[in-house]
């Protein structure tokens, strides 16, 4: 099952790659909307037949490398299940977003169908090489989809992307070796190594292993200070690129930390949680300073991605302070965490989605540059103001049901951090504020040179609207979301617990 | 008398040696070339390996003999008789080859090297045979096929007409045609 | 001894012998039966190699030349890389005056290759050195033009003096150890002398460093692979590397005990040398020959990093046996689309290939992202070996020097693939694009699928690799 | 019947939302849908009162519940009585070219949240419905949004409660930390310390955020900003009631730890002095009211803090209904006339008689003149006070005094003479349209009549029993005269100082509400903006785009140090703005080691070794012999000196 | 006579041929440093072979696996030479370096 949905659009591009070349643009986009369909089908399939209680399900082992302890090993838990329906809404979202595109539309179409099996394959893997795999697949395919229709100096902005990146993903590497070699008999296979539990007692050993995987993972989350790939990259991608950039390929490192770095490294993880609390502090407050000075639409939500991650980071960190805290606070802190993955999936990509929308009516990300855009697409206004109140934490919206559990779970054991942390979602709300104030209030002005704004055409608004409404499905009845992933944050805050 | 005759074949073959680049003329450089190898064949037989110290003689001989030839037809001063210094990087070269030299001396003299194991056979001769018979025949082999490999690659490299030019496309010609009648195969 | 255990070795022999008397009997126009006969020989060798593969471990000629895992997969890995050189030279030497002769040759430095990565004996592996080595300068100057001519004088010159360093090398190992058989020497060379034994070291490594073209004896490469044809280039970073490595890795595995000399230490620096000095000096290089050539001297350094924990990580021959093989075929495929492409020099030739020639621009993405390292190709699983074998080998300083070397060498290789992929050709005519044959293109494509499977197939090779 | 109490808490939010979403096509209907759907709210209100409670799971452990006691059953009234009367009024305020849709809708939705908020029995549903509050009252008050002023106003005070509102995040996480698992409101006493004291500063700086208090008091001023009929919701029933509500909630929360007592009690005290004072001091009408809301409320707080939450709802609902009249007044005023101006609206109770009539009544009610509510509604919570602290009761009786005098002062204005020249005062603001719209003046009439009744619950049996306030004091017979008289003193000498300017050295900082706002820009906003700013160019030099945003950034940082010198505010101000400074420089300076500086400058090294690394490649045979002898050597040494 | 002696003669032969293999341009001359060093090499196998492990024959196979070298790479080198002339005209290695970069 699981093997089918990580597949099947890998296999419907190698399909539409087969077509005759005089196949038409729609038809491509098309064939890409139905495999979306099917997948999120599937997705739901699994979601319907899944066990609400805790562990691995729809497990898959198959010998891969077995005498280098490589195997393909696939499987879902209640912290993977919400992220692959999330991806493959995600996914279907950009592709009935993308049925305007024009450029070389066959490419487009079957690099984001290659995009998504990796990128789904990533949130099933069980294996640290099969993950590896797709974190570094999906480097290069978000490479050359910055650098081949992105906009501005996109092949700069995608060198910088791919560069910091890959030194990332092979930090990461060296961090599974550490582990595989640490393991006996030596494996990648991530539940056996959460059995085995290889680094227990060996602290500077450990902490070597979780300082690679760590950095690794931080960099693709990203965190300060190693964000800087980040606004660039967004800036230049193209609209559906850079949701799922922000949607998805940065849920990657997070989901590397709840799924490898805190189960495998639980000692190391207790020893070192103060650091990514602190790491998640800075990051979120930086964040939301760095994008309360920003002009530049894009680049503002890009920014604001750090900060929603950097909350991210705080709650696992939290979650590792094992102390005298309350294990019921850390849990609700990593479901916060995860919750707040798809959040944050949800409601970015319905906002660069609008940025899109921005740049292509107009040609400008610049905020100075317009104003009262509500007079002219009010549509627009009204969609980008949900998503903005949303990504800022409305009850309501997604973000809070995250940023509730995640400050309410970790002031237990990091009481001064969270404090300064709340401070973010402040200034969040004044920047996401006076971002629609400038774009869409006040007199009514379009940059020089563009001559009107349509507003949301049909196509536009049946990507984005599923997304904001979802969204307010998990803000208002959280629990079909939650009943998934509290089990499983349980026994991941047990495991770290020791 | 051996030491006598060591001392002064060292110096002659140190001395020719050095001559070869000291010399003027590519035909006084080769047979300087050659002294120096028959006084290191000399050092060989001293040594007791009578029948090496003999093929290496033989050897050089031919060698240098083609040498000389070479040197006739390519260099730039065909009688071979003509003063001529082509050098570059001298000092790096001198440097780097006294330094050389300092280094391995030291190493010679400070090297405790291993003492006598076993004494020589009555027939060195006898013993190199039964070696490339026995455990050493491979390599000998090997040689061998790297000499056929050398005629294959000297042939490809150092000749300009090939069987195509000299007996047509097909290899028709029951004559070779070429611009200088005799030959091998004429 | 069993003469069967040699068939591929004889088989090289017999057809370069055949090849050559046919040769001369054989028009211009239709000397191809030689190759035929050369990749009829290369296909059995091949079929035997793979049977000798699963046998036990042997030795031959009184233990002069040993038949085991490391011979065999280099059996493989060139008879393999022969047949791919053999088609893709088809288009430079199809109907050359010294067709044969090409084939001849090439025989004949794969055998030397095959003898150098089995020799037990410094005597032999001298000998097969000689034999590896003096074809390839023939076919450096194979086209005979003036680059070719400097091509060859540069590869001579360079093997000629390492020889000689080797030689002395050898001289004084005996001095030191009293044998030239491996087994002797480990047991003799505890007890020798230092300083003799690590100039003995050195000076033996220099012969099988020309071999690999690793620093610093890698001046040849970049020369080499630019003034030679493609398929020569091809030939020359690739086939050679193969034995040169699995004789380093026996020689210091088998005759050299860490005791007496740091070794390790030394292959490290080496390592560490080569893949340094060839990733930054292939950063700025607009020739792709000679970029790739480069790239094949820092891909030297990181399979150095296997030899350099040879004994010490059980990891080590797997991973060196497994990369040697991925490297070969994923460098291959990279000169397979270079030689199919003889009108594009640099870099920006290669603007918008993969409008004109997608599958050329597919394979060269999986060659070159393959020589990064990006799964799932066959150098992935490879480097993946290489590295753990590394950390396990505590040299994970080494390892760390080799990551931050793959992410500068991706620069390089992005340079290349980017107005590859994402550049618009020239609109008319088809130019600097233009294809020279089938053969060519047909080596890139097998080159490029067999990385991958390679890569996807590391299962079931690996544990082959082990002892 | 249990579903009683989600239908509605659900039936504004949903009718509120799809009205909102309908934009242009249902302007016409709107109003007729708004004021039906208020209507069936309240109906469901008085049936919600006897509703038993309702819960739903929300997080791990945690549920989303919901119950009606007596404190919340005066509020749910309160709101949906309020709404109703504001949403009828509001029909004739706006025109058909007006966005009624959204209006309505979003009048719907925030009177819902608020209802979401009264109700709430745990923690997470009240914040829920206290920041949708939040973001609703944005909207709302930003409802021009041409105006970039008014955007501006309301985004102030989003950002100001929601600021305030971070200690309810605070409190959540306290009580969780601190063994209240459920985040029930009713168990949140129950938290060990020193979670205690966390959670309940955290409430204590929600509420007094959400209620205007002092230091929050400025946002209710911009709030003004918006239509007459959102303040008049806003200021009365919903959104700053909201925070005396919340402390009047979890007055045993106060009652636990001390020290949070009295700071309330106190901050409830000063606030109704100050702004009292400041109230005094404004000219203009809807200012006035604004300032007179954050006194008012004061008393609630003070309630709250002095354990007197009998009292303190009985405020709440006196001045609820009271605000609610005067704002749709005002209201009423700046449709016909166009302006709110004191002294603009002179003599404009005499031109339409029953308006004035409402207002006077609601003026006279606020002024704290008996019989009216607010009369009883003060004195029951001073008694609460003395009970506490004579201290807290003195002060409590002066800003009772006070708040008579701002009110007589604009009745004073109203009930002028009207000028010969009064047409030209008018339309200061918008064109008026000189007529009281149809549907306006039943909701005054009914509001005044509210506001003079309802101080009679304070008599009404069982009052206290439902409030579960059965101890608290009443006041005496004495303290009714005395703050009666003291009442009727105050407004007396208002009345006759008259539209006389107050003494030139008070006027300022009470004319500019203490300056409270121009202060969070100096201490808050600035530093932040300067900081962001500073970030940002840091990481753009970083990003190699140049050192252009870093000089502008410390340009803009020494621009902003320039402007506070020219103040010349206090040291302490100056002296946190220039440690932001401070740290923005320093932040810039280390800016170059950081470490995309590192990579930026790695990369370089790298492309000077990249160059140096080719260059033994000569092409020269003899220099290729010479580097690889040297080598070897080289190694060679390296190795027989390693062992 | 000792080892030392020959092994300096032969460090001797080695140093000179190296600084002809350094020092000379002519693609002949280099080839005959090479010869004089292999000759060193000689010298060397042969002492080895009688002042250390005269019981074996390594060294003497030793001593004919360099003379075959010598030939070998003698004629190799000719053939390099002849290449070369008849290529560029030249007989020295400054002449060519045409490769470089």
């Amino acid at each position: 099952m699981l093997t089918a949905i990580v597949f099947l659009p890998l296999a419907a591009a190698l399909a539409l790659l087969a077509l005759p070349r005089r196949t038409t643009d729609r038809t491509y986009v098309g064939a890409w909307i139905v495999v979306g369909l099917a997948e999120l089908a599937l997705v739901l399939a699994v979601w319907a037949g899944f066990d609400r209680g805790d562990g691995m399900q729809h497990e898959v082992v198959a010998r891969w490398i077995p005498s280098a302890g490589v195997g393909y090993h696939v499987g879902v838990d209640g912290i993977s299940l919400p992220l692959l329906a999330m991806t493959s809404v995600l996914f279907l979202a950009c592709a009935v977003y993308s049925l305007r595109e024009t450029r070389r539309v066959r490419t487009y179409v079957c690099l984001f169908l290659a995009l998504q099996t990796v990128c789904l394959g990533l949130f099933v893997a069980l294996d640290l090489i099969l993950f590896f795999v797709f974190f570094d697949l999906s480097i290069v395919g978000m490479y050359f989809l910055i650098a081949g229709w992105g906009h501005g100096d996109a092949a700069r902005a995608a060198l910088k992307f791919f560069l910091y990146t890959f030194l990332g993903s092979l930090a990461l590497l060296l961090g599974f070796i550490g582990l595989y070699l640490a393991a006996d008999p030596h494996t990648f296979d991530m539940v056996e190594l959460g059995r085995a539990q290889p680094l227990a007692g060996r602290g500077l050993y450990g902490g070597l292993v979780l300082l690679a995987i760590g950095l690794g993972l931080a960099i693709k989350t990203p965190t300060v200070p190693f964000h800087t790939w980040l606004p660039p990259a967004h800036t230049e991608a193209p609209a559906a690129g850079s949701a799922i950039l922000a949607g998805v390929l940065l849920k990657m490192g997070t989901y590397g930390f709840v799924r490898i770095a805190m189960p495998l490294l639980p000692g190391t993880w207790r020893d070192y949680a103060l650091v990514f609390v602190v790491v998640g502090v800075v990051s979120a407050l930086y964040g939301a300073l760095v994008a309360l000075a920003q002009t530049d639409f894009k680049r503002m939500v890009a920014y604001t991605s750090v900060n929603h991650m950097g909350y991210v980071i705080l709650a696992i960190g939290a979650a590792g302070m094992v102390g005298d805290s309350d294990a019921a606070a850390r849990s609700l802190a990593v479901t916060g965490a995860v919750t707040q993955m798809v959040s944050h999936a949800l409601l970015t990509g319905a906002l660069f989605l609008l940025a899109g929308i921005l740049h292509d009516r107009a040609g400008s990300y610049d905020m100075e540059s317009y104003s009262g855009l509500a007079a002219r697409a009010p549509a627009f206004a009204g969609l980008t103001a949900v998503a903005a109140f949303g990504a800022l934490g409305i009850p309501g919206m997604s973000g809070f049901i995250a940023e509730f559990q995640i400050f309410t779970g970790s002031l237990d054991s990091q009481a001064a951090a969270t404090a300064l942390a709340l401070l973010g979602i402040l200034v969040t709300a004044a920047l996401f504020l006076w971002a629609l104030h400038r774009l869409f209030l006040g007199p009514p002005r379009l940059p020089e040179g563009a001559s009107g704004f349509a507003d949301v055409r049909a196509a536009e608004a049946a990507a984005i609207a599923p997304l904001l409404a979802l969204a307010l499905a998990i803000g208002i009845l959280p629990r079909f979301l939650l009943d998934v992933i509290e089990p499983a944050a349980r026994t991941l805050v047990d495991v770290v617990a020791g | 008398m051996e030491t006598a005759a060591f001392w002064i074949l060292a110096v002659l073959a140190v001395a020719s040696g050095l001559a070869v680049f000291r010399l003027g003329s590519m035909a006084r450089v080769t047979f300087a070339l050659l002294a120096s190898f028959l006084c290191a064949a000399g050092e060989v037989l001293l040594l007791g390996l009578a029948y090496l110290g003999v093929v290496i003689v033989l050897m050089m001989v031919m060698e240098l003999v083609v040498m000389a030839v070479f040197m006739v037809m390519f260099m730039m001063n065909p009688a071979g008789l003509m003063p001529m210094a082509m050098l570059h990087n001298r000092r790096g070269a001198l440097a780097l080859a006294i330094g050389t030299f300092g280094l391995l001396a030291a190493g010679i003299v400070l090297v405790d090297w291993p003492a006598r194991a076993g004494r020589p056979p009555t027939d060195a001769t006898f013993a190199l045979g039964k070696a490339l018979m026995g455990p050493q025949m491979l390599t000998m082999m090997t040689l061998g096929i790297v000499l056929f490999a050398t005629i294959v690659a000297t042939v490809v490299l150092g000749t300009q007409r090939g069987r195509y030019d000299r007996f047509g496309e097909d290899l028709e010609r029951h004559r070779p045609d070429d611009p200088v009648r005799g030959g091998v195969d004429s | 001894m069993n003469p069967l255990e040699l068939i591929p070795e004889l088989c090289l022999l017999g057809s370069a012998v055949a090849g050559l008397l046919a040769g001369s009997w054989l028009p211009r126009r239709r000397q191809w039966p030689v190759r035929a006969l050369a990749a009829g020989a290369c296909t059995v060798g091949l079929v035997a190699a793979a049977f000798d593969a699963v046998g036990p471990d042997t030795l031959a000629f009184d233990g002069s030349y040993a038949i085991d895992t490391t011979t065999s997969l280099v059996r493989i890995a060139v008879l393999g890389s022969t047949l791919l050189v053999l088609a893709l030279s088809s288009a430079t030497v199809a109907g050359h005056r010294r067709e044969s002769e090409f084939a001849v040759l090439l025989q004949l430095a794969a055998l030397g290759t095959i003898a150098l990565a089995g020799a037990n004996d410094l005597l032999l592996l001298f000998a097969a050195y000689l034999l590896a080595s003096i074809p390839l300068y023939a076919l450096a100057g194979f086209r005979k033009d003036a680059a070719g001519a400097e091509a060859a004088m540069k590869y001579y010159l360079l093997g000629a003096l390492a020889g000689v360093v080797g030689l002395a090398g050898i001289a004084v190992l005996y001095g030191a150890g009293r044998a030239t058989a491996y087994p002797a020497l480990a047991e003799a060379l505890p007890a020798a002398p230092h300083a003799a034994v690590a100039f003995a070291h050195v000076a033996i490594a220099a012969p099988l460093h020309i071999k690999v073209g690793g620093v610093p004896l890698h001046f040849w490469v970049p020369d080499v692979a630019d003034g030679a044809p493609a398929a020569v280039a091809a030939l020359v970073t690739t086939i050679p590397k193969l034995g040169g490595l699995a004789a380093l890795y026996r020689i210091l595995h088998e005759a050299m005990p860490a005791t007496s000399v740091d070794w390790p230490l030394l292959v490290g620096i080496l390592a560490g040398l080569s893949m340094t000095l060839g990733n930054l000096a292939a950063f700025f290089q607009q020739h792709v020959k000679r970029l790739l050539a480069y790239s094949t001297i820092a891909q030297v350094g990181y399979v150095l990093i296997a030899i350099a924990v040879a004994g010490r990580s059980d990891m080590s021959q797997k991973g060196l046996l497994f990369y040697l093989a991925g490297y070969a075929i994923t460098n291959l495929g990279a000169f397979a689309v270079v030689a199919q492409l003889p009108r594009a020099r640099t870099i920006a030739d290669y603007r918008g290939l993969a409008r004109r020639h997608p599958w050329l621009a597919a394979v060269l993405v999986v060659c070159l992202l393959g020589l990064v390292g990006t799964p799932p190709t066959a150098v992935f699983v490879g480097k993946l070996e290489v590295f753990a074998a590394a950390i396990d080998g505590d040299l994970a300083w080494l390892a760390g020097l080799a990551v931050a070397n793959t992410v500068a060498s991706l620069f390089y290789y992005l340079r290349w693939l980017a107005p590859a992929l994402l550049g618009r050709a020239d609109p008319e005519p088809p130019g600097k694009l233009s294809p020279a044959g089938r053969s060519a293109a047909l080596v890139a494509y097998t080159a490029g699928a067999g990385s991958l499977v390679l890569g996807l197939v590391s299962g079931a090779v690996l544990p082959l690799l082990a002892h | 019947m249990n579903g009683v109490l989600w239908l509605l808490l659900g039936l504004p939010l949903v009718s509120g939302a799809l009205l909102a979403l309908t934009g242009s096509r249902g302007r016409r209907a709107a109003p007729g849908l708004a004021i039906a759907a208020a209507v069936a709210t309240l109906g469901l209100a008085r049936g919600g009162c006897r509703a038993s409670g309702v819960s739903a799971p929300l997080l791990a452990g945690i549920d989303a519940a919901a119950a009606v006691d007596g404190l919340s059953a005066v509020l749910v009234l309160t709101v949906a009585a309020t709404t109703l009367a504001v949403l009828v009024f509001a029909a004739s305020e706006f025109g058909r070219q007006d966005a009624r849709a959204r209006f309505f809708g979003l009048m719907l939705l925030f009177a819902g949240a608020m209802l979401v908020t009264v109700t709430a029995t745990t923690l997470p549903l009240l914040l829920m419905g206290w920041e949708a509050m939040g973001a609703t009252s944005w909207a709302l008050i930003g409802f021009w949004w041409r105006d970039p002023r008014r955007v501006r106003a309301a985004t102030t005070a989003f950002v100001v409660t929601r600021g305030a509102d971070l200690g309810l995040y605070l409190a959540a996480g306290a009580a969780l930390a601190g063994g209240v698992g459920s985040l029930a409101l009713a168990e949140l006493p129950e938290a060990r310390n020193p979670w205690l004291a966390v959670a309940t500063a955290g409430v204590v700086l929600a509420a007094l955020g959400k209620s205007a208090q002092l230091p929050f008091s400025f946002w209710l001023s911009r709030a003004m900003e918006g239509p007459s009929s959102v303040s008049a919701l806003l200021h009365s029933a919903v959104m700053v009631a909201a925070g005396g509500y919340l402390l009047l909630r979890l007055e045993p929360l106060l009652v636990s730890s001390p020290p949070a007592g009295a700071v309330v009690a106190w901050t409830g005290v000063l606030s109704a002095l100050l702004l009292g004072l400041v109230a005094v001091a404004q000219t203009d009408l809807k200012q006035l009211l604004a300032a007179s809301t954050c006194s008012q409320l004061g008393f609630v707080v003070l309630a709250a803090g002095a354990g007197g939450a009998a009292g303190g709802t009985l405020q709440l609902v006196a001045h609820a209904a009271t605000k609610s009249l005067l704002f749709l007044v005002a209201g009423a005023w700046l449709v016909a006339l166009g302006t709110k101006s004191l002294p603009r609206l002179q003599g404009a109770a005499r031109r339409h008689p029953v308006v004035g009539a409402a207002f006077t009544v609601g003026a006279l009610t606020l002024a704290g003149l008996p019989p009216a509510s607010i009369w009883v509604a003060k004195d029951e919570v001073l008694a609460a006070a003395l009970a506490r602290q004579p201290v807290l009761y003195a002060a409590g009786l002066a800003a009772a005094a006070v708040s008579a005098a701002y009110s007589a002062r604009a009745l004073w204005f109203v009930w002028r003479p009207p000028a010969t020249d009064a047409e030209e005062g008018c339309d200061a603001e918008r064109r008026g349209s000189r007529a009281i719209g149809g549907s306006m003046r039943p909701p005054l009439v009914v509001l005044a009549a509210c506001a003079v009744a309802l101080g009679a619950l304070a008599l009404v049996d069982g009052w206290r029993r439902a409030l579960d306030a059965d101890g608290e004091a009443s006041p005496a017979a004495w303290q009714l005269a005395v703050s009666a008289g003291l009442a009727l003193v105050a407004a007396g000498a208002a009345w006759v100082w008259g539209g006389r300017p107050l003494p030139a050295a008070v006027r300022p900082p009470l004319a500019g509400w203490l300056g409270l706002e121009q202060g969070a820009r100096l201490v808050v906003v600035r530093p932040t903006l300067a900081l962001a700013r500073a970030l940002a160019a840091l990481d753009d030099r970083v990003l190699d785009r140049g050192v252009h945003g870093a000089a502008a950034a410390v340009r803009a940082g020494a621009a902003g140090a320039g402007r506070l010198d020219e103040r010349a505010l206090d040291g302490l101000v100056l002296g946190s703005a220039a440690a932001g400074r401070a740290m923005a420089a320093v932040a810039n300076r280390s800016g170059e080691q950081l470490v995309d500086g590192a990579v930026v400058a790695v990369a370089a090294v790298t492309r000077r070794l990249g160059r140096l690394a080719r260059r033994p490649q000569t092409g020269q045979l003899h220099q290729y012999y010479a580097q690889a002898v040297a080598a070897l050597t080289l190694l060679a040494i390296v190795i027989a000196l390693v062992r | 006579m000792t080892l030392e002696l020959f092994l300096l003669l032969a460090a001797g032969l080695f140093a000179i041929g190296l600084y002809g293999a350094l020092s000379q341009q002519s693609v002949v001359m280099i080839m005959m440093g090479l010869e004089l060093m292999l000759n060193g090499v000689i010298v060397a196998a042969a002492s080895f072979w009688h002042y250390v492990a005269p019981a074996g024959a390594s060294g003497q196979v030793l001593i004919v696996v360099v003379v075959t070298a010598m030939a070998v790479e003698m004629a190799t080198g000719f053939a390099v030479v002849v290449l070369l002339f008849r290529a560029r005209d030249v007989d020295t290695t400054d002449e060519v370096g045409d490769l470089e970069g």
